[in-house]
């Protein structure tokens, strides 16, 4: 399998890059909305386009009425959201707790995917409970009760918790703290008693919540896969998200760097445009580098995960990290090369330096997945 | 006793009686801040009395002479006060761009007329000054300035726009270069003083995107600025068309001032703090985010270190005279690094916009607020040219 | 089974017949190399039989056209071929300037005469090329070319010194660019092939701070070159005074080749393989610098990708001409990355210069001599000039 | 106390470059000894004529016959040592051994000073015992036996190991491989029965001794300081050889550096001097502020280990980790800066490299010193 898109993974691309250009723009959407103050973060206008245009159920099996797409696909999109930083519950719905859904029963299937797959449901994912991504650690309990399970515990960084018409939350069922087995998957329903959401907004305008579960009664059927035997899909699940947040990031990196080269090439200072000036031509071109590097680093990952490669899992951080670095540099490079206008808030680049800021730290930072790598490389 | 040693004395005595205590409080927002000016107000009566004592005792600009509101002391009293403030952690009694820039260019190039009325005011907190440099389409490249002035015999009529003139919209008084010979590259701009109450003077705030607004646009539409203010007092700084030797002067005196920073916390090793803050959190520090704060702190300390020397050299009249500009190259990208790898121990935490946890996203505030850094007052790439030209004396530098 | 499929097996079957094992071992030193040329001699009965079975069908240069002395394989072919051969480990059966550099110039430029009796000598290893582009005083830039052929009617005399010619003293000819046109600085050098042989050719080996020496100096007094080596067989490839063509092409050939270097050991991980030095040593490796080993398998397996991302997309006729630029930038910096890291985990041994333990000083040797990566075939700067010009077209580059 | 040499401190400074420019440049020693293969890999009339200007002695107290300076005089010596390449026993011998003999009784300074402060003598430390600087780890054993001690074990990467008269060994007297207590200090004598030296070469010509102990008989009167007590001499040791290596780097830092500015405002391509680039106009500008930095925190290490300042040792690990960056930066542009010729034996910046290394690594390289600034800081 060439390390390129194939021809209809090019129309795709062609298509979705587009529809973001036209409809999920700054302007129509993140400043829109963000200069509102939307408790959201993000227009359910848009979310209804991309279901129109298929995008919400592509990762799903055809069988359960998704497109059975893989993750070179969900990337082709999510590049796109990047470029245009268009707020859209596509990474938390449509990767995160589609992947876990899959995982479910069909009556839960039959109760969650329609709504996805039309735009009207929005999904979150509840992982972390602290400030860093560690889901080594999950202390949330469930406890059985009766026929059910009783959740206790508090989850953070959970993206669009309060938008979400359903949560999927990783509790543990036995076990000790840091145990890999005794992990369960719940879907828990947003008007759950017991559990109380406190969401803030986030540098980026998205907005993220602070959950806290307080004996959530929860039915038997709110499981997702095993009792105890979640831990597979909480890494199903995290692995969808990484290559999906790394190659929202490619987007994000290439969209700041491509505004950057081409103001270089508008800005006069000293009688000169300020992109003949050498200095800045060789960080630009190196930065180039590294942005393409990270592109490939993430299409590499991609093929592998969608092949069931057993590599998959160590380029998956491979690429989660080198697209944080490069898109650091990308967001860092952009807003300095841009000068004093690239402080003021009227100018993009600085919504990019949030953008990245946050995504980077989404389901592990570069030093986490380095660290990774080498836990995976046996050093 | 030596004179110094009882000196210290002295200044203890005089702190300890006259310093309330709410004043020796780290400082914790821009309200904590006096600026004066006409429209000043003191956010409570210790910052007044802690104000109208330094007055008194020419202690808000200590080095300045006593017959223009300082208290005219050497470099080595001056030493020994700045000690003697931090080590109670007494705050600033006023902040100004009169006291860092303003004065220091009239102390080298003004009238004593000038010297009697602005550093006075200045002095006493008086007068609010704002700095007028930086146009549209002009950063970093003072010299393609367009803000003109026209000569009108006993005034001048000026036109033209500012940017990035921090706290405009409370200042008093501008200083700002204007073009007065259009056929003179350098040698055509007037460093000009221009009462901001004056008609056709009006400001404009830039929102940045750390969501804070310390910056205005400043227009200047047919403001008629008077070509003397009084006997001995002309309305620019040097001589008429001269005003690009006083804007350098303050340039390299501005870039020593940010590069004098270098000791303090805003460059200081991180990593123990940073541990003590996971503490709280219940994280751990990544070992290889463990790795990037050591290698950090190493940076850090070392460059404390240089900051230190070079003011030892500075004092003792030694130390390259573009020193400064390495120093501020080195301590603004220093602290960038700095601010990322905070967010980055801080986590989603750190990611909080409006939290009170956060007190309003301080720490993602702060992170983009340092961007800036490396642009205002000189960007990154002016001091790498400045060190190619005035230290290496790089060919074509 | 598809034709792919069916040539794959058959490939298989011939190498496992045709490769002696001892072929299949690891390169452990130059003398495991076969260079071949008038004077080359084999190792051993191994490496000769490999060679000569390689000559026999064609696979010293497998993608060349059969009358030339190749297999005539197809890209797909010849991928199955890399990796068949790769995948037993079997040695490259020749190795030389001619297959990777002269080869596809003449492919490209030759005349039918020239590809007759040169392709065929190199693919047969009859005769060993060198390269004779720089010269003192001019190294990235070969437009200050000042090797001078005089045109004496049917030969050219040739004055002038050359630098950085690879293995030149092990050499039988070279290819070299000659002045042959002063008024032009572009189209008036001529790329040339001289017989080495030749009276007034010499050359002096320069040595490295590695302590090797693949380079020589080559000086050319006087050097008679016949216009003609017999029927269409002219001494210079592509037009007269049309040679900067030639070098242009053959420079991008040469960075897509050491680009293409990038799926290879030298850019893959090393965390893992350092981890089992120190065990060995008894050391332990310290967790800043297991930091640094994490960053970097990052950098290295993310960059394996796209070296094999720009394989997939030049195979498909994609990718951007300057990409091997990068990918020369990229790769060699990431080397000497590389080798920093190893030299840092060996520790006190891997400083050693002449010790058994080391084979001869090995880790600083290698360390040393990837210094020159980001120097030969264009310096990185180079590289980056390509990419801001060629890539980003930013004006002026 | 200023940050900046007293005028004793840049009298000396004076008259040190002046010698090291004149009788200690690359030419007349380096190559010198070199290319004649010396096994000491340094001379012993450059090494007498050091002691005829007082160098030898000058950590010596003025009661034993030295001049009583401190690390700061020290370093102005090592600083020029640094930007000649001068090979010479000074580091060893008048640093590291002399800080180690300060504490030994006055019958063995009378043994050992008197050769050292006339040139006479030379002599070694042996601390390492795996490739990497660990200090925290001693294995090498001395048993008591009769009045004396019995020592067994190995050392590496001891610097003039066999051209010494005298080395100073970190043994284990008591207590296991790791503890801080029970360390005891010998002074072994060249001939001593039992001791084998195999010396090798260095990248950067100096020789370096591979010793093994076996069963070496010394006497009660070759203890260096307290027996079990000997950390802290050791530690002060440590701390003398890395301020003194560090303010060495400093020297070699800006020896390369120096060079490559030269060859900037020399060397033509594309008819202009390469010095124009703006390019390379900025890296030399960054190199220099990293270097100037560079001796800031050594100057300032000094001066707190001068004083006996508790931050002294804190300080003295940032100087040598931040010189150990410093300077390889400088070798690795001054190799880069000078393209093809920086890569041939002829030219002396590819000596810089190579001496950087071995400099970097000696006493803990920029990885170690990073990390023990972050443990002493309690992370």
């Amino acid at each position: 399998m060439p390390l390129f898109h194939t021809e209809d993974q090019a129309m795709l691309a062609e298509t979705a890059s587009g529809f973001m250009a036209d409809e999920g723009n700054i302007a129509k959407q993140l400043r829109h909305w963000r200069d509102r103050d939307c408790p959201d973060g993000f227009g359910h206008a848009l979310w209804k386009q991309m279901a129109e245009m298929g995008f919400t159920g592509m990762l799903l099996d055809e069988e359960d009425g998704g497109l059975g797409m893989g993750h070179v696909e969900a990337g082709i999109v999510l590049e796109e959201i990047g470029r245009n930083l268009t707020p859209s519950p596509f990474l938390t719905s449509s990767v995160l707790a589609a992947t876990a859904l899959k995982h479910g029963s069909s009556d839960m299937k039959g109760r969650y995917l329609p709504g996805l797959i039309e735009g009207e449901s929005v999904f979150a994912v509840a992982i972390d409970e602290t400030a860093k991504h560690k889901p080594s650690r999950i202390t949330t309990k469930a406890e059985k009760s009766g026929n059910g399970f009783k959740l206790s515990g508090s989850k953070s960084f959970v993206i669009q918790g309060a938008s979400s018409d359903m949560i999927v939350v990783a509790a543990r069922t036995s076990g000790a703290d840091d145990d890999d087995e005794g992990i369960t998957l719940f879907a828990v329903p947003k008007d759950a008693a017991g559990m109380e959401q406190n969401p803030v907004r986030l540098v980026d305008s998205s907005v993220a919540s602070h959950i806290t579960f307080d004996g959530v009664e929860l039915d038997g059927d709110a499981v997702i896969g095993e009792v105890d035997g979640g831990r597979d899909v909480l890494n199903a699940v995290l692995s969808a998200g990484r290559l999906g947040a790394a190659a929202e990031g490619v987007g994000v990196a290439r969209g700041a760097m491509d505004m950057t080269i081409d103001y270089l090439k508008q800005r006069k200072q000293f009688g000169k445009l300020i992109g003949e000036f050498q200095g800045l031509q060789h960080r630009a071109s190196h930065l180039y580098s590294e942005v393409e590097i990270a592109r490939a680093a993430v299409i590499k990952a991609q093929q592998l995960a969608d092949a069931g490669a057993e590599s998959a899992d160590l380029m998956t951080s491979v690429a989660k990290a080198k697209v944080a670095k490069a898109a650091s540099l990308a967001v860092r490079e952009g807003v300095q090369m841009h000068g004093g206008i690239g402080m003021t808030d009227e100018y993009d680049i600085g919504l990019y330096m949030k953008r990245d800021r946050a995504l980077s730290e989404f389901l592990g930072d570069a030093y986490f997945h380095a660290n990774r790598v080498a836990e995976m490389s046996g050093y | 006793m030596s004179d110094i040693e009882t000196f210290r004395a002295e200044t203890k005595a005089w702190l300890e009686a006259n310093c309330p205590p709410e004043m020796r409080q780290p400082i914790r927002d821009d309200s904590d801040v006096y600026w004066g000016g006409k429209n000043a107000t003191f956010k409570n009566d210790a910052q007044k009395a802690w104000f109208e004592a330094c007055v008194a005792k020419g202690y808000t600009v200590p080095s300045w002479p006593k017959e223009y509101g300082g208290a005219g002391l050497n470099a080595a009293e001056a030493k020994v006060l700045r000690q003697e403030m931090s080590r109670m952690g007494a705050r600033s009694p006023l902040d100004s761009f009169g006291i860092w820039m303003l004065g220091p260019a009239l102390l080298k190039f003004g009238t004593e007329g000038q010297k009697q009325k602005f550093l006075n005011e200045i002095a006493r907190g008086q007068v609010r000054w704002c700095q007028g440099y930086s146009e549209p389409g002009s950063g970093s490249d003072l010299v393609s300035l367009q803000t003109h002035g026209e000569d009108k015999g006993d005034h001048w009529v000026v036109n033209g726009q500012k940017v990035w003139t921090s706290y405009a919209d409370k200042a008093d008084w501008i200083f700002c270069l204007v073009r007065t010979d259009k056929d003179n590259k350098y040698q055509g701009i007037t460093f000009t003083l221009i009462d901001m109450s004056t008609e056709g003077c009006s400001t404009k705030p830039i929102k940045l995107i750390s969501g804070n607004s310390p910056f205005c646009e400043t227009f200047l539409d047919n403001v008629k600025v008077p070509k003397s203010y009084g006997e001995d007092i002309p309305a620019q700084v040097g001589e008429i068309n001269r005003g690009w030797d006083v804007a350098k002067y303050l340039l390299g005196h501005e870039r020593e001032m940010i590069s004098g920073m270098g000791g303090s916390e805003r460059t200081a090793a991180i990593g123990a703090s940073m541990k003590r803050l996971t503490g709280k959190t219940g994280d751990d520090i990544d070992p290889v985010l463990r790795a990037e704060l050591a290698m950090f702190d190493v940076d850090a300390l070392a460059f404390t270190a240089m900051g230190e020397k070079f003011m030892d050299e500075m004092k003792a009249g030694k130390g390259h005279p573009a020193q400064p500009n390495m120093m501020k190259y080195t301590g603004t990208e220093l602290n960038k690094r700095r601010h990322e790898l905070m967010m980055s121990v801080g986590g989603s935490r750190s990611l909080e916009w409006e939290s009170e946890e956060t007190s309003g996203g301080k720490p993602s505030r702060n992170w983009l607020r340092t961007k800036a850094n490396s642009i205002e007052g000189g960007t990154s790439e002016i001091m790498l040219n400045v060190i190619s030209k005035r230290i290496l004396d790089l060919p074509g530098a």
